[in-house]
């Protein structure tokens, strides 16, 4: 009826998570057409691998999706492992079962409280979200040294044995993440302006996202009980006892749901685990020189869905060439399909219930 | 192993297909990689594409795709191997959506024309750049692949 | 039938919202998380990955922190004596290419180089920057004399 | 004369002081709630804030964007303070303070904060920017929307006291408040959740909807033009709980303490549960906060206004 508007989401915008920019076609309020554009993070993390050692190219992993830099650097460092075959200790794979839990609770804290932020509710969220993943910061950084860019896991281990008594700290903040849950769920899961909100908007139906290629909790939400730490296990995973959380329609609020279910599940594997960790050196030395041919392509189950690294060696120190298969970027491509036809703050909510890191996606 | 019984598969379908194994890949020819990713898709059930990729060889372009099939667990890697003065190649993305943005990405960074793509346009870079960045020959006056520290020996 | 389901989903609604006033109320007489920052600062961990420091008499001109650093940020050049004995001439940390990950310290033979608790980093010349001089005693003496709290 | 000036001039006093005080006060209510410590610097527990923030903005530059209507772009910071405190002629701060006591006082107040959304849209329209119009554009929906169930329940209230004068509504409830009276609680509540949409505070805050508009209609406007937006913000909300202490609470009534004390105290009560609320709720949608005016909060006022304007009949 009326003229069309278009209207520049971002690069700048408070609610597009980083650098996102968005060319939205509106009809009034209602989205009629929307165009990402990326790449205004890129920093060419692909060509910075083939020009750097195995081991130098663990610092830029953490720059990938930086939210969940623990996770990013288990992942390059499984796939180093795998195409060079390195060994590594029983002791060192428990450990990085904990570190990558303890990095997706706080990874999906952050997007429980970025996304009621999107809905609008002001900051206090956020801050109690907050309050509980600096617990799990404050811990790394007792472990590596930095709150952020860990680059903690090396290739065939990780770089130093937790200090003693962390065992204690983790077991005291399972214990108190339990009880903040409850909160969560007073404040936001039932909360009928927050359901009138999320409930039955950007409903993702579980054929679209297998086509986009959709992976973690925004595929489990939509119905597809598919979890790489289930089905096809890679470090200790098989050894625990934890379920993968599934949604049943797809929408907003059931992508939110799965992440708060999955903070639960991840903290039962940290209990099991922490109970389980066996005696032995999880330290691999950094000089320790890695070369050698072939290819690999190994995923992992990120918070925000499955990492793959392929890595192509041609016998030198570098790889020759690393591709980052980033779960965000997948993850976004579904976007325009999503938000068509819906109110321009229902794409915010979607926008935010798909919990992109632009990190990974510009790489 | 179960790429090889992939590769019986193809064979069997298109039995004049030259469908080999090149380490952990299965390499197909340029002219028939359509028919042979539909039938990957609708009768061996891949359905995802999860990534889109390529590799430089310096004399000849790889174009990497990385099948996965859910119900089967099995990972495929699929590679398309094209002259470097004929860089074309089919698109996916009618069979897998998600091939849209992983093709642009490979376009992108290696200048790979998708044929048949709906929208083939730079994703990261900007627009109106005319170099290939992750090309192994990419070479600009300001583009230092590490930065060098006066003194390194090694 | 329909009104009454109408009427309970109202008083559900309502006690939703009851419930998130509740948990704010709660935290209302929690304590304050966050510090009083620049007049009460938490002490650095033990690992604590800042700025990259020396011990000059230690170190042994291996050159293999110069050969980790991933983004190059270190410069090391030595003249060789007549008895063999080599002498650092040029030790340069550009705080601007370092990103702080430590793999320099990790790989050290002799803990010569290592990163100290330093945070707050701040220079009002981005030459200074550039290249410290990592053989001096006092290259962080002015950041320690703006943050007496982070003395190493 | 000199009477009117001096009320005038303490009301301006007061004005400022008030909306200072607010800023500093939703600063530390959210820091509270927060687990945080909030402003801390400036002053005992940073009282003086707001005082800094003052004089950052009066030394920002006042940047006009290209392409706007430059009247109403200019005019618009005016048309929304202006109204807010022209409405203090008529607010009882106790049984003699009251600068002007109309004998249509609550007609009167309802009617010139109404102006504000005249100010908004004007803001929205003059500044050439998306976000903005279509903050304008919201704005103009929410608050003529809101002023239906908002006028009916204040309607109540003059029906039960008889009087449009605003003392007068505090001498009908020296024998009880109204908010203990049954119909006029649901009033009470009624006008308590209109009124927080017609000061766009969340959960009907979608005129500036932070995640969604950027700032909604005050984008483009900084130093002292986005000063006297936010001024006006914490003024009307004051405003708001000032009626409704007014109108529901008694006023000025209360024991032992100085009428203004009781006043300030309701109102600056009010005043905290609107930001108590912001703080926890999340944001309705554009489309169901009009559903919610228009079927849930209009036909509950209206039922009420007539189901107790029967039994005032009756009785």
């Amino acid at each position: 009826m009326g003229e069309e508007l278009i209207v520049n989401m971002g690069p700048q915008h408070p609610s597009t998570h980083g650098v996102l920019y968005l060319e939205l076609k509106l009809d009034g309020e209602v989205v009629l057409d929307c165009v990402p554009h990326l790449g205004y993070l890129h920093r060419s993390m692909e060509k910075i691998a083939e020009n750097r050692t195995y081991t130098q190219f663990i610092p830029f992993t953490d720059r990938l999706d930086y939210l969940a830099s623990m996770n990013n650097n288990l992942g390059y460092c499984l796939a180093v492992e795998k195409l060079l075959n390195v060994e590594v200790t029983p002791r060192a794979q428990y450990l990085r079962v904990i570190i990558a839990e303890l990095n997706r609770v706080a990874s999906h804290l952050v997007a429980i409280g970025t996304f009621a932020q999107d809905l609008g509710a002001y900051a206090t969220p956020l801050f109690y979200a907050f309050s509980d993943r600096e617990k799990i910061v404050e811990l790394f950084d007792e472990l590596c040294g930095s709150r952020l860019t860990y680059n903690y896991v090396r290739i065939g281990g990780l770089s130093g044995d937790i200090p003693p008594g962390t065992d204690k700290v983790i077991k005291d903040f399972i214990k108190y993440e339990y009880k903040q849950l409850v909160e969560y769920n007073e404040l936001l899961t039932h909360n009928v302006i927050f359901l009138a909100r999320s409930k039955n908007i950007g409903i993702l139906s579980k054929e679209l996202a297998q086509a986009y290629s959709v992976s973690g909790p925004i595929l489990r939400a939509s119905g597809v009980r598919w979890d790489l730490r289930k089905d096809e296990p890679y470090l200790v995973y098989d050894k625990f006892d934890f379920d993968v959380c599934v949604g049943t329609v797809g929408d907003s609020w059931d992508r939110f749901k799965v992440r708060l279910d999955e903070v639960t599940q991840s903290l039962r594997i940290i209990e099991q685990a922490i109970e389980a960790i066996p005696e032995g050196n999880p330290v691999s030395k950094v000089n320790r020189v890695f070369r050698g041919t072939g290819e690999s392509y190994l995923r992992t189950e990120n918070p925000r869905g499955e990492l793959g690294f392929y890595l192509v060696a041609e016998g030198g120190f570098n790889p020759y060439r690393c591709k980052i298969r980033s779960p965000s970027f997948s993850n976004l491509s579904v976007l325009p399909a999503l938000i068509k036809g819906l109110n321009i703050s229902d794409a915010v909510c979607v926008l935010g219930s798909l919990d992109i890191v632009m990190g990974e996606i510009d790489r | 192993m179960l790429i090889n019984d992939t590769q019986k598969k193809i064979k069997d379908k298109f039995p004049s297909l030259a469908v080999e194994i090149v380490g952990s890949a299965l390499v197909v020819p340029k002219s028939s990689l359509l028919e042979v990713a539909t039938f990957l898709k609708n009768e061996l059930s891949f359905e995802n594409c999860h990534s889109v990729t390529a590799v430089d060889r310096k004399d000849k372009m790889e174009a990497v795709y990385h099948l996965y099939s859910t119900s089967n667990h099995i990972m495929l890697t699929l590679k398309v191997i094209l002259p470097m003065d004929d860089l074309t190649v089919e698109s996916l993305y009618l069979l897998w959506p998600s091939a849209n943005w992983l093709e642009r990405e490979t376009f992108d960074f290696f200048g790979i024309k998708f044929l048949h793509h709906p929208d083939l346009r730079r994703i990261m870079n900007p627009d109106e750049w005319t170099d290939y960045p992750l090309r192994k020959d990419f070479k600009r006056d300001d583009f230092i692949p590490r930065p060098q520290s006066t003194g390194l020996k090694g | 039938m329909a009104i009454f389901l109408y009427i309970k989903k109202f008083f559900i609604s309502v006690y939703s919202i009851f419930l998130g006033f509740r948990v704010t109320l709660k935290n209302m007489f929690k304590k304050s998380v966050t510090l009083d920052y620049p007049l009460v600062k938490q002490p650095m961990k033990e690992r604590f990955r800042g700025m990259v420091d020396l011990i000059p008499p230690d170190c042994v001109i291996c050159y293999q922190c110069i050969r980790v650093c991933p983004t190059a940020a270190l410069e090391l050049a030595h003249v060789t004596k007549e008895d063999k004995k080599k002498e650092i001439t040029k030790f340069v940390f550009n705080a601007e290419f370092c990103c702080f990950c430590g793999l320099c310290e990790e790989i050290c033979p002799t803990d010569a180089i290592y990163l100290n608790k330093m945070y707050e980093v701040v220079y009002f010349d981005h030459q200074d920057m550039l290249s410290i001089d990592l053989m001096k005693a006092d290259k962080y003496k002015f950041l320690n004399e703006k943050n007496p709290s982070c003395k190493i | 004369m000199i009477r009117m000036f001096l009320s005038g001039f303490a009301c301006l006093g007061f004005i400022a002081l008030s909306a200072m005080f607010l800023i500093w006060w939703e600063r530390k209510i959210s820091a509270i709630i927060q687990n945080r410590m909030g402003p801390m610097l400036t002053g005992f527990h940073g009282t003086l804030q707001p005082i800094a923030d003052t004089i950052k903005l009066l030394l920002k530059e006042d940047i006009a964007p290209a392409g706007i209507d430059f009247l109403s772009w200019w005019l618009a910071p005016f048309f929304v303070t202006v109204p807010v405190v022209t409405a203090f002629v008529v607010i009882p701060f106790s049984s003699s303070w009251v600068p002007y006591d109309l004998n249509v006082g609550v007609l009167y107040i309802c009617s010139i904060t109404s102006i504000c959304v005249l100010g908004i849209f004007m803001a929205g329209w003059g500044s050439n920017n998306k976000y903005s119009l279509l903050g304008g554009m919201r704005s103009a929906a929410q608050i003529i929307s809101y002023e239906v169930p908002l006028l009916l329940s204040v309607l109540l209230v003059v029906m039960e006291s008889g009087t449009l004068s605003m003392q007068g509504i505090v001498h009908a409830q020296e024998h009880g408040w109204f908010v203990f009276k049954p119909h006029l609680a649901i009033a009470f509540v009624i006008y308590l959740i209109s009124s927080t949409a017609e000061v766009n505070r969340v959960p009907f805050d979608i005129p500036e909807a932070e995640s969604e508009l950027v700032a909604g209609y005050h984008t483009e406007y900084t130093g002292m033009k986005f000063a006297m937006f936010f001024v006006a913000e914490y003024t009307n909300m004051f405003i708001v709980s000032a009626t409704a202490a007014t109108l529901f609470l008694g006023g000025w009534q209360g024991p032992f303490l100085p009428g203004v004390a009781w006043f300030l105290m309701k109102s600056y009560f009010l005043v905290f549960f609107m930001m108590w609320m912001r703080w926890t709720l999340p944001r309705v949608r554009m489309d169901q906060m009009m559903s919610f005016a228009w079927k849930l909060l209009t036909p509950i006022a209206l039922l009420n206004l007539l189901i107790s304007g029967w039994f005032m009949l009756k009785v």
